[in-house]
């Protein structure tokens, strides 16, 4: 493996940091419930990115870092079923409020 | 000319027509007009274009255990890539199909 | 500028404009699709930055799982309305994110930015290698060197489906299984063996190359979620044992082995030399039975799945 | 691989097909982990090689049985079309109305057998032209490019290529 330029290092960076700012902002002016999540996993790649660019200065790369983002993936994927859950039991709460029964009624 | 160069002759080249599948499909997803035209145009420009690749990389490869993971890895791309040709149109068709129904 | 650079630019680019469209595509459908996209240029990132292991387990959670995650869920939401465009509010949020943001990450960079991409240290990791049991860095760092956090993460999977348990009861059927589709059948009944032979092997793999437990567990969790779609795999009723006992097998595991490291006086999961390999082996193998189900449970389970 | 043809009739005989599918399958199996693993690790491929069988037993895949003698000529074929089909679609990409005789058709099925059926249906998608959407009882609805094109024919040479690949007769012309 060899080692990767490091104005590569520093483009990833960049790259890592413009992500962040990406996600947040979607986070801010979006108002989609499903886009806010999406918002808010670009936000966590941004993170891993960060992470997996500062283990790449050593070679071979930091596998500390590799492993604690394994873990973040599948925390990652774990958060955003619990938080798409809550999103559609929040619409189902608020139907069945608005249409004054518990049935919830299907589109 | 020695084999060496030879070779790696052939593969760029296979890898560039692979490539250059690959572009076409591109350009057919971004030109053709309907759903079912653009998936013809992915189906089939990607499966030739992983073709040409995935000969171009075991030619480089030099191996012929690397070779034969190459070739299973493109069997499998490209009975997926059959499969799910299908089956988005079907689910496309019947989702249309739906909602002229109500 | 070198030649090296330009794969590099083209990801990076790729990866901002990819990441940019899935947040403002003008549907939500497109919204999602492009993000599984985005997935799958991170998992190229992930490739071309030295980790394969990652690159693995970002193409199979990252891309597939989330993907059938977020399009279940998009089937019972509304179509969502059209967006008013608020500039005000939108610079608002640009200008804070910019000065912040930027503001934190010169505020870190300027006083040494020569140190952030040079290697003065080395990793403590390669000098424990051979004590480890394992000969792949990132399976030993996982499952010895800081098996806390592997363990605690086993447990964040665990807090979820319990909350996903908890909100389940107002959910009404949704999964429609696609029985009919002889050629999803068919492909499913191709795949699935093979997914379960792939998986084995990552595990294997994980000890002494990229592959590991949540790698393996993802792939045989995307096998159980088409033999769910399919309706060949039976819900998985919370009230069998056989569901909640490899939901829980992989953190009992964990549990017991630290349990037993401690009383035999060598510390909370600090593993016996001589036993490590088998150990992890042993703990890996039921970590990716438990990742699997619980995998499957979060993406295709429902509301028979997990309140019966 | 052996060639495999039986009637459907006797309940024993049957079993014993689908225990020969499965053999033929667990070799797959044992060939592709010989692959990966470069043939060690087999304490745990002996019992997945064992499970992923079982699996595939209780699963039933579709039948491996092919008569080995057509498969050069069934890959020359397929290949050569499937070449023809990607340069079609280049070559389609880059003219102005490409898609303006797109339509949809039925195609009556020659064959019975439901392996040659859905494997028709599957690469289908990969000729020239053609795009198989779904199966209809007995008939494939197909999506092609351009209806002015053979399409008809095409269709029936794979259909006829896949059928002697797979030993299954065609049915008499009804």
């Amino acid at each position: 493996m060899s080692s990767l330029a490091a104005n590569s290092i520093i483009l990833y960076l960049l790259v890592a940091v413009a992500l962040v700012m990406l996600g947040l902002y979607g986070l801010l002016v979006l108002k989609d419930p499903i886009r806010r999540l999406i918002a808010i996993n670009i936000m966590g790649s941004g993170t891993f990115l960060t992470m997996i660019a500062f283990a790449r200065r050593q070679d071979p790369p930091d596998p500390i870092l590799h492993a604690l983002v394994v873990t973040g993936l599948v925390v990652a994927i774990s958060a955003t079923a619990f938080a798409l859950r809550l999103i559609l039991a929040a619409r189902e709460s608020r139907e069945a409020a608005a249409s004054g029964s518990t049935e919830t009624e299907d589109e | 000319m020695t084999p060496g160069t030879l070779v790696d002759i052939l593969s760029w080249t296979l890898m560039a027509a692979g490539i250059c599948f690959y572009l076409t499909g591109a350009l057919g997803l971004l030109r053709f007009s309907d759903f079912y035209c653009r998936l013809h145009a992915v189906t089939k420009t990607d499966t030739l274009g992983l073709g040409f690749l995935a000969l171009g990389l075991a030619i480089a490869s030099g191996s012929l255990r690397a070779a034969c993971y190459i070739f299973l890895i493109y069997l499998i791309a490209m009975a997926s890539a059959a499969v799910n040709g299908q089956l988005l149109a079907r689910y496309k068709l019947e989702q249309e199909q739906s909602q002229d129904d109500s | 500028m070198t030649v090296e650079l330009l794969p590099d630019l083209v990801l990076c680019v790729l990866l901002l404009v990819v990441a940019w469209s899935a947040l403002f595509a003008s549907t939500r459908r497109d919204a999602m699709a492009l993000f599984v996209a985005f997935g799958m240029i991170v998992a190229l990132v992930w490739a071309r930055l030295g980790a394969p292991d990652l690159a693995l387990a970002e193409a199979a959670i990252g891309a597939g799982l989330t993907g059938v995650l977020l399009l279940r869920a998009a089937r019972k939401l509304p179509v969502s309305s059209a967006r008013r465009f608020d500039y005000r509010r939108h610079l608002g949020a640009l200008t804070f994110i910019v000065v912040a943001v930027s503001g934190f990450a010169v505020s870190i960079i300027l006083p040494s930015p020569a140190d952030i991409t040079a290697n003065n240290f080395d990793s403590p990791v390669a000098a424990a290698m051979p004590d480890s049991g394992v000969s792949h860095p990132v399976t030993a760092v996982l499952l010895n060197f800081r098996a806390w956090d592997t363990f605690l993460e086993l447990l964040v999977l665990l807090f979820a489906i319990t909350g996903l348990r908890q909100l389940f009861p107002i959910e009404k059927e949704s999964l429609e299984p696609a029985r009919t589709w002889q050629l999803l059948v068919s492909w499913t009944r191709t795949l699935v063996p093979l997914l379960l032979l792939v998986g084995a092997y990552l595990l294997w793999r994980g000890s002494s190359g990229p592959g590991g437990a949540f790698q393996a567990g993802a792939l045989l969790a995307a096998g159980c979620v088409m033999l769910r779609i399919t309706g060949m795999l039976p819900p998985l009723h919370w009230s069998l044992f056989a569901v909640r006992g490899s939901v829980c097998a992989g953190t009992l595991l964990f549990l017991c082995t630290a349990v037993l490291t401690h009383s035999l006086g060598a510390g909370w999961l600090d593993y016996p030399e001589a036993h490590a390999g088998t150990l992890i082996l042993m703990i890996e193998t039921l970590a990716t039975l438990s990742i699997a189900i619980i995998l499957t449970l979060l993406v295709a389970g429902e509301r028979k799945d997990l309140c019966s | 691989m052996a060639a495999s043809r039986g009637k459907r009739s006797e309940n024993s005989q049957q079993h014993g097909l689908r225990t020969v599918r499965v053999l033929l399958w667990a070799l797959v199996y044992t060939a592709t982990w010989t692959l990966l693993s470069s043939g060690q690790g087999w304490y745990i491929g002996i019992p997945v090689i064992c499970l992923a069988t079982g699996l595939s037993y209780i699963l039933q895949p579709p039948s491996l049985a092919f008569r080995l003698q057509h498969l050069p000529g069934f890959i020359a074929y397929f290949v050569s079309r499937q070449l023809l089909g990607g340069m079609d679609v280049a070559k389609r990409s880059f003219q102005r109305d490409a898609t303006s005789h797109a339509a949809w058709v039925h195609y009556p099925f020659t064959s019975a057998a439901l392996n040659t059926r859905i494997g028709l249906s599957a690469l289908i998608g990969l000729l020239p032209g053609t795009l198989g959407a779904r199966i209809e009882s007995d008939a494939l609805l197909i999506h092609v490019l351009d209806e002015r094109l053979d399409w008809k024919s095409e269709v029936a040479n794979l259909e006829r290529h896949l059928s002697k690949l797979l030993g299954t007769p065609a049915r008499t012309s009804s």
